[in-house]
């Protein structure tokens, strides 16, 4: 399997404290990554490095086998790494459905027309389809400030996703979202991403919920990669059981 | 190119007024006219407050519009004015090919301010200029139409159709702007830049681009000034200028684009009465209807006409 | 953007809507054309400052003055030769409008008073560049237009050849031309000159003509500093020093109105009045407010024979008591202009062959203004120049002089030069004249 | 060499007195992020105030002069407070947490609203109360004639100036202060009284308004507009200095003080626009002003 994303030596330090620590990680094509750590662990950090709203102190990070360190959030995005946001950044004022369809123009061209409508045919069915295949067709025309949050968080995903990114990168999708809906929510959005054949890192807190979708597992600690593999194998790693998942799951992961 | 039934309206409505031009008295053609100049104008602020950007210094534009009509007559014997027109907005487009490219850094209260800087510099420039009449200005030569120049004291009434046929086909334009994906981004930046940039758009490009034409809306509305008051001044560039612009912006509300035409002749014609019934406190008028438009036509007086349809759209959002 | 449905269902009902109200709006308006309708009044449109800095010193003065005249004419007040009713029998009523808002507003509000308020005259203007943009549309309307205190130069080189527009003001020329002649006659031995004008076309153009002035009439005469600061700057510190650091024995200024009293109050007390004379042209038109704040012996000129300069003649003494009644203070040079406009107008109206209690046509006031020569509050004014259309007359310079016992300003030493001696003849712009050595000036 | 003095000198007093009009402006913008275009009004009211009431006095009064000084500083108080707690109370509590550039489009109406209310009261004639100017006299540095008066000033906005920051940095209340600058929720959280630190910080400043004022009616003529043509030069003071800070208000005044002396001595023609020069320049090298704070977005 092709690796897409490769980070090598990645450093980020914030004065005294230092967000990331040596970070290397390479992903493969069609992987589906879960990240996990304590709050402060760098997991943020880290997407806002490869996404390059930060840049890193030290170290390269690759992408499709190309450098793009110091490359902006949106050059980066054009070259299909896509991301979702902890809190849910949308265009609040305007509709849900103007919402996915400036999404779909954006990405269709880094220079929108001037005259020719954002509205057509084509964007909207394409934006009907994404939202039908995350159920919330119905919010089509309401306001986003209308609209509860497990809904925003996947219009949040859609808007990434409908520019067909290679990547995904997911910050806790399902932060700020009720336990009951988590695995619901979880479970749409693992089936539009898996349709979507996108390769797939998502950062969540919750292990059932992780180790229910990924193939593999990042464990953070302190900005330092803890562990690296598959989930029973980095679940069952004595010092991601100390220092990221704690006692119970030490048991869960070794009978795993 | 098909118009959709907004547009045919705009244009019916221009054909009716360009033919009632002919019936009205000549002190309202004129007022007319000179509030469809304005109205340009206030247009290129809308433009920018819908990215969500303020500025206090439009009356560069405006002022440069004028200036470059102005002049070309002057020194450059052109009376055509179309061409006088175009030449108005290409010095002002130029201008804010570069100012955008530092303008575009700028948000908020730093792009309102620093708007008014740039606009106030032009003002001591003009202020400083002898040759060009100082704080007198100068007075602008009669202008001619692909070689035909209108009868004495039909100049008015020529000009008013002109500036109604220009301002509907601008109108169109700029309703399609609106809709444009363009028009959309600036919507989006306004809401939320972050996202934009994540989108792999340029939030700066766009600004930019939406700067300039901008610019050259207002240069337009500038021009069209000169040509039917026939006299220009540094006043053009003052601050309290661009102000009335940004509250004329207000008054209508940038829900739709003929708000800010409708805004600038209401507002002509309220401070034509008020100077005349009031001339000591027609300030003190206009302050109060600011606020009050604020405090309860938060989107202008547009959302008077469309309130209905937001109702609408609140039942929508139910279901 | 977000409701584009809307905006096109919408714009079906909203937009006529939207039309109906303005055009309401609009159509209020024509109620206005119908007020204004003809009555037989004699209508005067009077455009002068209500607002802005300039209406204390001038456009309050003025507008005051043309109240007076107004009022003393309808009631048949006046000495001859006004003593008839009004203006040629017909009653006067009044229109004022503010001057304030710059020429672009003014040439509107010149419109709406011509064509919504059918007024009959015009007269005003304080701002040059409102003269420059109104001439045109005056021409173009045939409205007759009388400019009572505006001094541009420009005027008449731009609307070569006026019919419907008159200036019963003095070219502002004349005012530098005056000073520097008054200096030669009173300060022969004055070397070193320093200027402190406003920075916009008024104060450019006077510093320009005096300095022009000067090389002809005093040439050993070298300008040692020249300040602009921006017009209604209030603090004038830096300037001040600027200048006292170069030791002029003379310091010209153009400023008018709270500027030119800030300056005198701040320069005096920093002692740069007593090392230096001033000239201030407009200085007049704050007489009864320096008090002991400025030196004795400062040059103040009143813009031509107006105010403290106006002489004794039964039309001054009728219009100095009847503004002193009314508005408790002797009439500074503005009101005395705007008195001048108003009888000018009176004059050409009576004289225009319309019969008694009927208003002239423009036409023929304008035949009968063309070339007049009229008693006025400041004396006898010839239309001399410009073909007729612009006023020819002395200007009058003199010294400050306080009276601490009664604790009242006065002007002595005045010395009034005639209008051939100061008025560039018609054909020569105004510079060209003063650099050729004043060709034909007649002095006394 | 001469001129090399004046120019410290005149830029030095220039500068106090710019300070003393962009002060109550920065400490508004500061606490309640309002840019209050109606500041202006509030000097134009003070000097009136001021203008009015001294030359009342001196004119019918042979009162000693020391009075005069009391009664301008007194007049300038009442007025800012009086003005002050009418806005905040009647209209800008309405509209607090609106957006920035609304409060500048509010403050702006406001403005128009005070220019026509002055008239009403005071009338367009100028008022003129030069006697505290006159009567202090003048005094002799480096050569150049100074008046008393405007060193005085000096030392009114260098006391003003650090018992501002002091106030700031020192004082219980300060502390309050600078956290409601910081964050607005914490501090709100942590008990503090968020509106009536506003309402505080607005007659604050007001008064500060009113009085640059009542200091410069002296030494003017006060008549329609004044307020209106310091307001753009309040405004760039704050924008260069970085707005809310008052050691950067200190310092923009500084730097528009000498520069503009500079050019007045050496360089009169480019008087006219080298104020918005340096803002222009400032702004284009730190978006945030000399002393500015730049807030990252968090995502």
């Amino acid at each position: 399997m092709s690796c897409i994303l490769e980070t090598r030596g990645l450093y980020k330090e914030f004065g005294a404290v230092t967000a990331a620590k040596n970070v290397n990680v390479s992903i493969s094509k069609g992987e589906v990554v879960g990240v996990i750590g304590s709050n402060g662990a760098g997991k943020t950090t880290f997407i806002n490095m490869v996404t390059g709203y930060l840049k890193p102190s030290r170290g390269e990070i690759l992408f499709n086998g190309q450098s793009i360190i110091g490359r902006t959030p949106r050059s980066i995005t054009r070259a299909g790494m896509a991301r979702s946001f902890q809190v849910a950044q949308l265009f609040p004022e305007l509709t849900v459905l103007d919402n996915l369809l400036i999404a779909l123009a954006a990405a269709e061209s880094p220079f929108p027309s001037l005259l020719r409508p954002l509205r057509n045919d084509e964007r909207i069915a394409r934006a009907e389809a994404i939202l039908g295949e995350f159920s919330i067709l119905a919010w089509r025309d309401s306001k986003v400030t209308a609209v509860p949050q497990g809904v925003r968080k996947l219009i949040d995903i859609a808007m990434a996703l409908i520019g067909d990114p290679q990547m995904l990168l997911l910050d806790e999708p399902t932060s700020g979202v009720s336990a009951e809906e988590k695995t619901q929510l979880m479970d749409t959005v693992m089936q539009v991403v898996s349709r979507h054949q996108v390769t797939v890192l998502f950062v969540e807190h919750d292990m059932d919920v992780v180790r229910r979708y990924v193939s593999r597992i990042l464990a953070f600690y302190s900005g330092e990669v803890l562990a690296d593999g598959p989930p029973q194998s980095v679940l069952a790693n004595a010092r991601v059981q100390e220092l990221v998942t704690g006692g119970q799951r030490a048991h869960k992961g070794a009978t795993a | 190119m098909r118009l959709d039934k907004t547009e045919l309206i705009l244009l019916g409505v221009a054909a009716v007024l360009a033919i009632g031009g002919l019936i009205a008295p000549q002190w309202l053609v004129f007022l007319l006219t000179m509030a469809l100049a304005k109205s340009m104008v206030v247009q290129g602020v809308v433009m920018q407050m819908r990215a969500g950007l303020v500025t206090f210094g439009q009356g560069l534009y405006f002022c440069m519009g004028g200036y470059a009509v102005g002049m070309s007559g002057h020194f450059l014997a052109i009376s055509d004015l179309p061409s006088l027109l175009l030449i108005g907005v290409a010095a002002a487009v130029a201008l804010a090919m570069i100012l955008g490219l530092l303008m575009t850094r700028y948000r908020e209260i730093f792009f309102a301010m620093l708007s008014l800087a740039f606009s106030m510099i032009l003002y001591g420039m003009l202020v400083k200029s002898p040759a060009l009449g100082s704080t007198d200005g100068f007075n602008v030569k009669a202008w001619t139409l692909f070689g035909w120049s209108p009868a004495a004291g039909q100049a008015p009434l020529a000009l008013f159709v002109i500036i109604v046929a220009a301002s509907a086909v601008l109108a169109v334009l700029l309703h399609r702007y609106g809709r444009s994906s363009a028009g959309a981004m600036c919507e989006a930046i306004r809401e939320n830049e972050v996202r934009v940039e994540y989108l792999g758009q340029s939030p700066r490009w766009v600004l930019y681009m939406n700067y300039v034409a901008a610019a050259g809306v207002s240069a337009l509305g500038g021009g069209f000034m000169a040509l039917a008051a026939g006299h220009i001044d540094p006043e053009m560039a003052y601050w309290i200028t661009s102000g009335e612009f940004v509250f004329i912006a207000l008054l209508g509300g940038t829900a739709h684009v003929a708000a800010p035409i409708i805004a600038a002749i209401l507002f002509a014609v309220v401070r034509t009465y008020a100077i005349e019934l009031v001339p000591h406190s027609w300030q003190m008028i206009l302050g109060f209807t600011l606020l009050a438009i604020i405090v309860f036509l938060p989107k202008g007086l547009w959302s008077l006409f469309s309130g209905r349809a937001r109702a609408a759209k609140a039942v929508e959002a139910k279901v | 953007m977000n409701n584009y449905k809307k905006s096109v269902q919408h714009s079906l009902k909203t937009l006529p809507l939207a039309l109906a109200i303005a055009t309401a709006g609009v159509a209020s308006s024509f109620t206005g054309a119908a007020l204004a309708a003809e009555n037989g009044k004699f209508r005067i449109g009077v455009v002068t400052f209500l607002s802005g800095p300039a209406a204390g010193p001038f456009g309050e003065p003025s507008a005051n003055a043309a109240k007076v005249l107004v009022e003393g004419l309808n009631q048949g007040k006046l000495p001859a030769p006004y003593d008839k009713l009004g203006i040629n029998g017909a009653e006067i009523e009044m229109v004022i409008i503010d001057e304030a808002g710059g020429a672009a507003k003014q040439v509107e509000e010149f419109r709406n008073l011509v064509q919504r308020q059918k007024v009959d005259a015009v007269v005003g203007y304080i701002s040059s560049g409102d003269c420059l943009a109104i001439a045109p549309v005056a021409e173009e309307l045939g409205a007759m237009t009388v400019f009572y205190d505006c001094g541009t130069s420009q005027l008449f080189s731009e609307d070569k050849t006026p019919q419907f527009v008159f200036r019963t003001s003095l070219d502002a020329a004349v005012d530098n031309i005056g000073a520097a002649r008054y200096l030669a006659r009173t300060r022969p031995d004055a070397v070193r000159v320093g200027g402190i004008q406003q920075n916009y076309a008024w104060g450019q153009d006077s510093w320009n003509d005096f300095t022009l002035s000067m090389a002809q009439i005093m040439p050993k005469t070298q300008m040692v500093e020249s300040q602009m600061p921006k017009v209604f700057q209030g603090q004038y510190g830096a300037e001040i020093s600027a200048l006292s650091v170069k030791r002029p024995d003379i310091i010209h200024s153009s400023f008018w109105g709270g500027d030119m009293e800030a300056l005198v109050l701040q320069a005096n007390s920093r002692g740069l009045l007593e090392d230096a004379t001033a000239v201030l042209t407009c200085g007049e038109s704050a007489l009864a407010r320096y008090k002991d704040q400025a030196p004795n012996g400062m040059i103040i000129g009143g813009r031509g024979p107006f105010g403290a300069f106006a002489p004794e003649n039964a039309l001054n003494t009728w219009f100095t008591q009847a503004y002193q009644s009314a508005y408790k203070a002797a009439p500074t040079y503005p009101a005395s202009k705007m008195a001048q406009a108003i009888l000018g107008l009176k004059f050409a109206a009576e004289n225009a062959k319309a019969e008694p209690g009927k208003v002239p046509a423009a036409l023929e006031m304008a035949k009968a203004f063309k070339g007049a020569t009229f008693e006025s509050v400041s004396g006898t004014v010839q239309m001399a120049r410009a073909g007729g259309h612009q006023a020819m007359q002395g200007i009058a310079y003199g010294e400050y002089h306080y009276d601490a016992a009664s604790q009242k300003g006065s002007v002595q030493n005045v010395i009034a030069f005639s209008g051939e001696c100061v008025t560039p003849p018609d054909g020569t712009t105004a510079h060209d004249w003063i650099k050729a050595g004043f060709p034909g000036a007649q002095c006394n | 060499m001469l001129s090399l003095y004046a120019v410290l000198i005149d830029g030095a007093i220039y500068a106090s007195w710019l300070f003393l009009v962009a002060a109550g402006l920065t400490v508004i913008y500061g606490v309640m992020r309002i840019l209050n275009m109606a500041h202006g009004s509030f000097y134009a009211i003070g000097a009136y105030a001021a203008a009015s009431l001294v030359g009342w006095y001196f004119n019918n009064g042979v009162g000693p002069v020391w009075v005069g000084y009391l009664m301008m500083l007194g007049c300038a108080l009442a007025a800012g407070l009086v003005v002050g707690l009418l806005i905040e109370r009647g209209l800008l509590r309405f509209m607090y947490g609106r957006d920035e550039v609304l409060m500048v489009i509010i403050t702006y109406a406001l403005l128009l609203i005070l220019e026509d209310a002055m008239k009403m009261i005071w009338g367009v004639n100028p008022y003129f109360a030069y006697q505290p100017y006159a009567e202090m006299g003048r005094s002799v540095l480096a050569g150049l004639k100074v008046s008393n008066y405007d060193l005085m000033l000096v030392g009114v906005s260098l006391v003003l100036g650090l018992g501002l920051w002091l106030w700031l940095e020192r004082t219980h209340q300060g502390k309050v202060l600078r956290a409601v600058i910081h964050d607005r929720e914490v501090a709100q959280a942590m008990g503090v009284n968020v509106r009536r630190v506003f309402t505080l910080v607005f007659i604050l400043g007001t008064v500060l308004g009113t009085l640059a004022g009542a200091l410069t009616a002296p030494a003017i003529s006060v008549a329609p507009g004044i307020g209106v043509e310091i307001i753009v030069l309040a405004f760039a003071v704050v924008v260069i200095g970085g707005m809310g800070s008052i050691e950067g208000a200190a310092l923009g005044a500084l730097l528009v003080g000498l520069s503009r002396a500079a050019a007045v001595h050496y360089a009169p023609q480019f008087e006219l626009f080298v104020i918005y020069g340096v803002m222009a320049l400032v702004l284009a090298v730190r978006p945030q002003g000399l002393f500015g704070r730049v807030l990252a977005r968090k995502i």
